[in-house]
């Protein structure tokens, strides 16, 4: 199995979730980040004081997949995230040795 | 005992002297010209505190705590800043144009006159609607100083989430230029107790060529009103003039500024409905201003305002929260919140004419109606009100404008409506009565529709109504104003 | 200056006349019916609208802060709907239950001779404490509707976070019925100054057989009261029937809806202290339209209640910080508010009758009295009050009836309490009257806490009282009402 | 109408029927003392009510907004803290060393004839500014004890985020009792209106010898006041007392306490500019108790107060808006909502004399000076005033204190200033009145300013001023209370 | 060493806390993430608008463990986490390299 | 590729970004995280109920960086976050087998 990461766009996350649905996961996780990169941030004003904001708001989804839907499932996140401007966002494989469902104790495979 | 008592009451006590001297009655001499009653000031300094607090936080919580927490700052920004500007233009000639004799066009818009505050001073009074019974005139220009500022802080929920402040900055001034002044003057405007009974006395009195001569003074006292005053429309607090207005305004940006990005795809829920029940809150709070402030004494009629402002607004809440549960299975906060305002709106210009059981008719009457509004024929005709203006304020009103017609009459519990040339209350057309009521919603829905498109179509024209799609979805707090509502 | 007074300067005038042709007091002639001081009625419509404020937002949001954010609408929810029921309920027939006369049933509760305001009218007046003074009826009833509001709504926080929401739809109407409109009639209602006072003038007036009559007139005068009301029991703004009556339904609550799930486990720390606070503060400021609009009138009884609503509170909020300091090694922001909260309750039926240093002294001791009583007792109990409803309005609603009792002492200095039937203050026994108030006490206690408790054992009967386990956990936002508080 | 006022027409009938029998003026004799009005006491207690609105929660709010979440709390305990230990203390012994004739010592500070409150009953009164009106006491006690308790809640701001909650506690009872109460009494502290006509009635009806000891008599009333009144210093509601005496205070707190770890390396943005704007809008709803409640009748001074209270608010907050779009490129709420309190400051010495137009202009001023001071000044200087104290309340205090010595001038649409000897308004010499505003602005200055160094310094020494790094790394809502904020 | 991500219910991360220090793991760090899966969400309904939500809140809890201790590590969080109902959530197991300790340096092992 | 995960405390997040900006790395994604360890938390009260919180507010940084920077980045990111106080955090490496640049398609070290 392999975990599949991916940083993107927050109004996005809709269109990739049903994607990745359509292709049979039935399961992710997403956390809300901050994404700093390419991307330039704004400035606040607070009276006298400026800030420079160089993090953004982002998402990330993870994602466990059977290894071989790992191609399908980062070529349906590259379509449905993809706004084509700077900070679109990163996708990152890495691998998952053993995977159990809480409630059952399934394991791998059959757990995600 | 205000000095003004006093000073009546030592004449009184010569006047008696000269009595036993020469039992000639010192009342038929010339009147000293009245003065304020202290408890009339007291309610009166309360009740434009209780309408401002009604707006800011009021409003402006009610409205935020709905939107996205991106634009929450814009919301409370726009609504922070029509206050401001307006309570600005209003002493500057605001005033003047809704409560001045306006000359030729005295039918639909003040004049120039009190420009500036002109003449006004500490002791400068206003009359009510008791006939020696006045305020102090700075009294009077701060309460109705509220109901400006308002009105159009009610439009922006309208357009929230996409509008940008530059065009909101451009919109407002000529807005309550050309629509809110002349609609408060052609609503409220009119010649006032004293002359009014006055002129009727005279007539009364006359006999022979005099009886012409007094005919026509009287005639002059009873057209010196605004044109729906004149016909005799009833608007206690402010239903047409406040929220008909606002809300078909409302209407006309929605549509001119479009839908938000996303409408209809991407989830929008409220950021905090905490905030939104704290300014609806609020905004009943305040509204005991509004409404029995517009007694403009506090009597009677005040409580009666009082009375029917708790009770059609719980009614309204109600109603409101049944309807969900019995269409969605499940009441909520924010329909309880909604029913309230659509109570409040509701009874406003019926506060002081409907008795109570005819008030919590009327509220669940606007609870089901605008209930049914705002969920099933909003989304059929799928424009974006974001907050539900229109539905709400024009809908809501257009149920109180037209159910104070019914309520108003006595064998309803209502009040009726006092004739001043007769001294008492007169007999009560009820159809009459409606049709009135219902021809000065539609001068209200002409005028500011009308004229909200025009002004609408102006400002789009000249710096655009909104801000790009990028800048949108990144939210007009940030974009706008340059900070974020919340760092926690 | 009203009409009324003009009209009584004329007579005046006229009257002075007469005086001179033949010297006779025009005042032995019989009076015009009092009419309201607009003084009066312009703090009696502030206080109103207090009282509300403090309600919603003001409870609402001391509340809904103290919860978990997963409650947080289920509270703003409850307290607001049980205002808006209750607004209705009270004019369709509880202010004829609490406030009319009761016939046979008098010294419990009222009769329905007012159901529906029958026969209010702007013109109607209700009188105040002070003989020849009286308010617009419709201001008393709104000042007393917001009583009836709050009362309900304290007793929710008791059974928070896991009563549901239909559960309360059914308990409401039944309890305010059975328990607070009765409670309401025994403590407050009474045959009122004009006719004590009257009846005491023609007593004195009386000789021979006249005198029986007289009498009996008296005793008829003193008989037509409430249960308490009659023994003389003191509670100036309602300690008795506000306080210790929904603390007591609350302690009820509680245990028949049982602990919220991992009560004692899981950490429950309240979701905003922020809002805790806004609500406390809130409730501060409503509450000097609860205490010092109780005195009904603008005048010197107002102003005493008022400086000990401000000091009592404040040293309370000391003492609860200065027993956390002792305790806990920290003084904290809710150990204040709490303070704050339980000094306003014991201060509640002392406010016209203490002295200022008296209600410091009140003050001080409530605020001991509930921090040790919702930190140490309630957790030896193991009982799950969940915002501790019975710790700080029960308890504090005791030390405050009953230290009313020792404070209303002249020595002490109090005010004592007014014969009407004397004209002046009379001698002041304490030990009787501190039994007076522990009467009133205990009636409270019995009637509200077994009254509460079956009626509260009749809704888990009929719909149950809460939700099951994983609706409790997922919160009751979601479960009973589709929302959630925060959506950032 | 009061008991006061019938009375008054009783003995008035008798009068008149004197008369005629003896033409002897019935008004000679003395008069019965004066009664309160209702329609004043109604004012009264809602402006006092207004101005704990304005404190807690409204001050709590804009300053805890401000602040970064980890601190919230503090800084709400701060503020609610110091107005309830103030409350006592002013009970105590505050409201006689402000408000009483201090013998040899009057002209700095009053004396403890009325320590706790010795003396007043409901029945005492206190004289308003007009000769023959007064309001209950009790109730100017409590007007005056929101003063005393929103002046030093407005240092703490300077220290915010780093302040010790120990070193508060040691810090304001000292602080009201050397500072405050002092110069209470310096600006505020008079013989009254009566005894000034009194003795100037006799003044002008004294001749020969007489006249000498009536002199005297008038030479000792004007001097039975405190220092500035008796130069003749304008501050009608406190811009010296509470806004100049704050700021520098605070300024001297932040200057000892030293700049907050990782003052301009990290960012600390405010955490609620939602709580900030509820905050600031509550300070302005509450603001119209401060300054029309100032005027202590409700009467045309009040609604001039009330009106410039509006208007110079909104005139301010635009002006800051306006400042910043040119500066920094956008308008934001946080300067809208700080311009309104620069408004509000500045409007408040000058509220009951300058004329509306007046306001506005000192408004825009101060929006300007306060918006360029808090950014490119303080920014220059560097001291860490944390949330801007001395930015807005010292510096917009002093362009407020200044101003009402050019905007009172009748020729600006000013009042002027009542003359009591004369009876009547006096002319004006602006030159001489800007002088003698200059003078009361340095005494503030230099009292507070040195009082404060030497207070703050001796707490340093006591108990230390701030937390350890890492403490203030934590938080002061753990580290002093012990409490978190929010648990979403 | 390896990396074991658990996501579960909110409400038990205490249990499971006290479990694995009872393991002897002297730290962990714990994420609010919202979860997709087979356990259905819920509706809200905001006056007109009704949204179907389906991300639903759950914690991941991250602990580094060595080798030895990943099974034990499993099966304390599978006991404690398990309520038997949909949505106990999962727990997966990735490679962890290498690992410092800011405070002393130390590495690996002896930094966790 | 490895995955550079850091556990730090918030205040020294910008300090640490900087350093890692001046490695050359440019983009970063940080996640607001609890932390249990040796640091011990503190006890909150509300009226009668005391809590013992042994959670604390942590910062995770994670970046993606090319085999060549991993000890580079390790270095900075202890440099900058220690204080030298217990609670300074951890640093874990792991390998990351695939990155893609939503964007633009790119992959692996061009995509970071
Ligand atoms: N090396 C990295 N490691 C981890 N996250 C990264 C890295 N580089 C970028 N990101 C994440 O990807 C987001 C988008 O990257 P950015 O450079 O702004 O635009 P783009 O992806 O179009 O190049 C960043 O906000 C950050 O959250
Ligand atoms: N393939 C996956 N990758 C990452 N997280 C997953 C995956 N599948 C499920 N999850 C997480 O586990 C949680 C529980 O899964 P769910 O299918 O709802 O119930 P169960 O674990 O009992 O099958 C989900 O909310 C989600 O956070
Ligand atoms: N085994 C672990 N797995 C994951 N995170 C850990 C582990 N041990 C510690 N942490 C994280 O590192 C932080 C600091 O660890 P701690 O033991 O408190 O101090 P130190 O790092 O100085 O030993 C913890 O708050 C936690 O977030």
């Amino acid at each position: 199995m392999k975990l599949v990461t991916a940083i993107i766009k927050p109004f996005k996350l809709e269109e990739v979730r049903s994607a990745l649905t359509d292709l049979g996961l039935q399961g992710m996780t997403v956390t809300e980040v901050k994404g700093y990169g390419r991307q330039k941030g704004h400035t606040e004003i607070y009276r006298g004081a400026e800030y420079a904001v160089s993090f953004l708001p982002k998402i990330k989804i993870e994602v466990v997949v059977p290894e071989g839907t790992v191609d399908k499932a980062v070529e349906a996140i590259v379509r449905t995230a993809r706004t084509g401007q700077i900070g679109d966002g990163k996708i990152f494989v890495s691998p998952i040795e053993h995977a159990v469902r809480v409630r059952t104790g399934e394991t791998d495979d059959s757990a995600i | 005992m205000s000095l003004g008592t006093s000073r009546r009451i030592v004449r009184l006590a010569v006047t008696a002297f000269l009595f036993c001297l020469a039992a000639a009655s010192a009342f038929a001499q010339a009147p000293a010209p009245p003065t304020p009653n202290k408890g009339d000031v007291a309610w009166m300094l309360t009740a434009s505190v209780l309408v401002l607090l009604m707006t800011v936080p009021g409003l402006a919580l009610f409205y935020g705590g709905l939107v996205r927490t991106k634009n929450m700052l814009s919301m409370l920004m726009q609504v922070f800043f029509v206050v401001c500007l307006v309570c600005i233009i209003w002493v500057l000639y605001g005033y003047s144009l809704a409560f001045s004799e306006g000359g030729s066009l005295n039918a639909y818009v003040g004049g120039l006159s009190k420009a500036f505050l002109a003449g006004v001073t500490p002791e400068s009074t206003a009359e009510t609607f008791t006939d020696g019974v006045v305020i102090p005139e700075y009294v009077y220009i701060c309460f109705q100083m509220t109901f400006a500022c308002i009105t159009p802080a009610l439009i922006v929920g309208a357009m929230a989430e996409r509008m940008k402040f530059s065009a909101l900055v451009l919109f407002i001034p000529l807005w309550v230029t050309f629509v809110y002044f002349p609609i408060a003057h052609m609503v409220w405007y009119w010649a006032g107790p004293a002359a009014t009974v006055g002129a009727a006395k005279t007539l009364a009195a006359a006999t022979g060529d005099a009886k012409t001569a007094a005919q026509a003074a009287m005639d002059a006292v009873t057209a010196n009103a605004g044109l729906a005053f004149g016909w005799g429309a009833l608007d206690f607090a402010g239903g047409t003039v406040v929220h008909i207005n606002s809300g078909i305004a409302g209407l006309m940006g929605a549509l001119l500024v479009g839908r938000r990005v996303g409408y209809g795809k991407e989830a929008m829920p409220p950021h905090s409905l905490t905030m939104t029940l704290i300014g609806a809150a609020l905004l009943w709070v305040g509204w005991f201003g509004f409404n029995a402030g517009s007694a403009l004494e506090a009597g009677g009629t005040a409580a009666l305002a009082m009375i029917n402002t708790f009770v059609a607004t719980a009614a309204a809440a109600l109603a409101w929260m049944c309807a969900e549960k019995v269409a969605k299975g499940k009441p909520s906060l924010l329909g309880g919140a909604s029913g309230a305002v659509a109570g409040l709106v509701a009874v406003t210009p019926a506060a002081g004419f409907a008795g109570p059981m005819g008030a919590i008719l009327l509220g669940i009457v606007a609870g089901f109606v605008c209930m049914f509004f705002c969920s099933a024929i909003k989304n059929m005709l799928g424009y974006d009100d974001a907050l539900d203006v229109f539905g709400v304020h024009c809908i809501g009103g257009i149920v109180g404008a037209l159910g104070t017609g019914i309520l108003a009459a006595p064998i309803l519990g209502g009040t009726g409506v006092f004739d001043y040339t007769t001294g008492k209350v007169g007999d009560y057309d009820m159809l009459a009565q409606f049709i009135t009521q219902a021809k000065a919603v539609c001068l209200t829905l002409i005028w500011s529709g009308v004229g909200s498109f025009i002004l609408f179509s102006f400002v789009k024209l000249v710096v655009g109504l909104r801000p790009g799609t990028d800048q949108e979805r990144e939210g007009l707090d940030l974009v706008d104003h340059g900070e974020r509502a919340y760092n926690y």
